[in-house]
């Protein structure tokens, strides 16, 4: 029987090596599977190499890792942003590497990394900066950039419901990168709020189907941080 | 001093808002042009998308109706609209990208008379900026507006013959809404399709760095006024 | 109000000019907007290029569009299928012009399309006779092919629901190429099988978001055919 | 006359479907490899993906069950099993191609001792062959097994040096499946794994035109028997 439940975070981790490169999801807190994060913090894997939307906020989850000095490098679409402290301490001290990523570019980069698509072009970041030192060429009159897939040896998810298949459906903007990201892990590491049992997520309703997922652990963290700003 | 009243943040979003006809699919970025969301005119069906995923974003929530899993890319807490729905995020920019929204309204720090937007980074020398998806929206979307001031709050210059200030994308810029006026951005240079009571296109035109012309003159350094 | 639901089938392919590019979805006769290729044949516009999985099987549907010369040029994955009578004639005439690409490739090209990815390098093929003209590169040590996007300047579907905003779901597999093909029309046009109210479709089951969507007609046409071989 | 008897194509189904263990992810391409599904002992569960998109298919069903929106990549009409889901047509390519299914079962014209298949066309000049997903799952797949014949009816060699028909992809085959002998191909050559009672190595190695190793053994042309 196809049972990819484990009992506990720290079993979910386990066999994460140092110099792997690590995908995060998760955009302004939702769906970002913090439990995962922690976990990866616990178990010690350093030299990482870590895909998120941003370098983090606060002093918490993608923060702490880098702030415990665990990141090599970050590919990120914000690297600064609000409370982005532990990242800006360390980036100025040059103990990160930092890559900037159109976040379309970034979501489409993992895409094709999932998808066996090696390269692609993209008008997005032709004729500026970011196009600097990469190939381009002109299609259709416009001037693309030649963009590389991004693959994960581990990815982070959280999800909504999953079964013991690893089917997987989100909440709302919970969705974001998961999808995406779930399925460019060689390793695909899934948080879920709540448990269903195989056959209550329907083929129709199904957006993560179980084959791009290894690990699954019921994390019932519950709502997302409010922020009124 | 002027003899003039700038528009409001409000003012301004209000006049974006009236201009967006009806079955557009939009996207407001993040900034300033969120609150233009607040504005559409009742009953006009207009689609909001956010790139996190969102088609048919509504208004902001009463306190009791908040959703913690919903926000749009500004980590607002926004609503649904009915027919609405959710992608993942290489879809959402896949209909971005590939030219599926009728608008999109970004904030900018440069605008130049070629169409071109600088609206992320004030130096090449800016080692860690905030991307985010603007420069994505920039050359998905069928056209893009700006909204932003006509000049910083220390005067400087902002509508441009050629930006100073690192590039979002090229020649993308359709229409730039700032406090003073609302200008076109023509194969002929800015074209000046409103403006603020009491402002002459001529002191319009010196807070710029660019020729104008107004939309049923013809006006500015090109030498055709 | 927005409401994308025009009366007739006739109506629905009003404008359509000589020489479009014309997607077909589905596949196997499942999710076949074949009210739609038949309202094409009737519409009249020819000198077409026609990207479909087949180049059409019988005399009908895609395959009578051939039959009857409208088409210049078909892209798909098989040509020479069961049944595949009137494509055989005209292109053993030299009469119309032949693109085979393989199925993944073709779909992932009418993909990047709708995705605004002007061009992608692919595995699928490389080393092979299908690389031949194409321009290719070995990537992580494998030889890959430079494949252009397929925009439509019409694409044709077929629906299981739809409402007023084009909101789109499908039934079984029925889905197919239809989500993607959706996403890569100029004019995107949808025959559905039924109709729902806005808002009966939810937002975590739409499959194709009415964004993408320009006009529907209700055609309900019923099961597909039941094929026992 | 040889006095063996060659697997049926049901035995040969039969035996491809035990050797698949539980947990895999499994594409089983067109043709004689559908067979296969019909096969998988009762209460393993292997996940059938099929193009189309399709994940989690079951056996045929009874003509009353039938669904006639329901097919496989072969137009053959299926069940779900429960777990099932579906995908768009170029989401389950990409699980294809992303290296995300641990197994396809294909058909196959040749099979080179490098690994190289041809299983789509037999001559350069066949102006108008059909490709369908054959090349997206050789290339794409974990593993490749091919299921076919070992000699053609007019009794052409099929275990081959090299292919001598347009290649489907360059050396992705893991193991070949023929009505006379199961065989691995292996950086160094062909293994025969097992084989049907009666065929020596020997006489198998004259049906093919590559030098064959038994598992246990060394053998073959490559001279080190």
């Amino acid at each position: 029987m196809i049972d990819k439940f484990v009992r506990s975070v720290a079993e979910a981790m386990a066999g994460i090596e140092d110099s792997s490169t690590v995908l995060v999801s998760g955009f302004a807190q939702i769906g970002e599977p913090r439990a995962l994060v922690d976990g990866l913090i616990e178990q010690g894997a350093r030299d990482l190499i870590v895909v998120h939307n941003t370098a983090g906020r606060g002093r918490e989850g993608v923060a702490r890792l880098i702030g415990e000095g665990r990141v090599r490098k970050i590919i990120c679409s914000f690297a600064r942003s609000r409370g982005s402290v532990l990242f800006e301490e360390i980036y100025a001290r040059g103990d990160i590497e930092l890559e900037i990523v159109p976040q379309g570019t970034l979501a489409e980069r993992i895409r094709a990394g999932g998808a066996g698509i090696p390269a692609f072009f993209t008008p997005t970041g032709g004729g500026t900066l970011l196009a600097r030192g990469k190939e381009t060429r002109v299609i259709d009159g416009r001037e693309c950039v030649l963009e590389q897939a991004i693959r994960g040896d581990v990815a982070l998810v959280e999800a909504w419901r999953a079964d013991r298949w690893g089917n997987l459906v989100y909440r709302d903007a919970g969705r974001n990168f998961n999808p995406v990201v779930a399925a460019a892990g060689d390793l695909t590491i899934v948080q879920t709020q709540n448990v269903a049992e195989l056959g209550e997520l329907t083929p129709e309703v199904i957006v993560t189907p179980g084959i791009y997922v290894d690990r699954v652990v019921h994390v019932p963290s519950g709502d997302p941080p409010v922020v009124i700003s | 001093m002027p003899n003039w009243k700038p528009w409001t943040r409000e003012e301004l979003a209000v006049r974006v808002a009236r201009d967006i006809p009806e079955g557009w699919s939009v996207n407001l970025g993040i900034g300033i042009s969120t609150l233009i969301g607040n504005y559409i005119p009742p009953g006009r069906e207009v689609i909001l998308h956010s790139e996190n995923g969102i088609v048919g974003m509504g208004p902001a929530p009463s306190p009791e109706k908040l959703n913690p899993w919903l926000v749009n890319a500004s980590r607002q807490h926004v609503t649904l609209v009915t027919g609405a729905s959710y992608m993942n995020h290489a879809d959402s920019f896949g209909m971005v990208r590939g030219g599926h929204l009728d608008l999109c309204v970004l904030g900018g720090f440069q605008v130049a008379e070629n169409g071109d937007l600088a609206n992320w980074s004030r130096s090449e020398n800016d080692r860690a900026p905030a991307i985010g998806g603007a420069m994505d929206l920039a050359v998905g979307a069928k056209r893009i507006w700006v909204v932003m001031e006509h000049t910083t709050k220390g005067g400087e210059k902002r509508i441009l013959k050629r930006c100073t200030y690192p590039l979002t994308a090229k020649n993308c810029v359709k229409r730039v809404y700032t406090d003073l006026a609302v200008i076109d951005v023509t194969e002929g240079g800015f074209v000046v399709i409103d403006k603020i009571p009491g402002i002459s296109l001529d002191q319009l035109e010196e807070l710029g760095d660019a020729g104008l012309r107004s939309e049923t003159g013809v006006a500015g350094r090109d030498g055709l006024r």
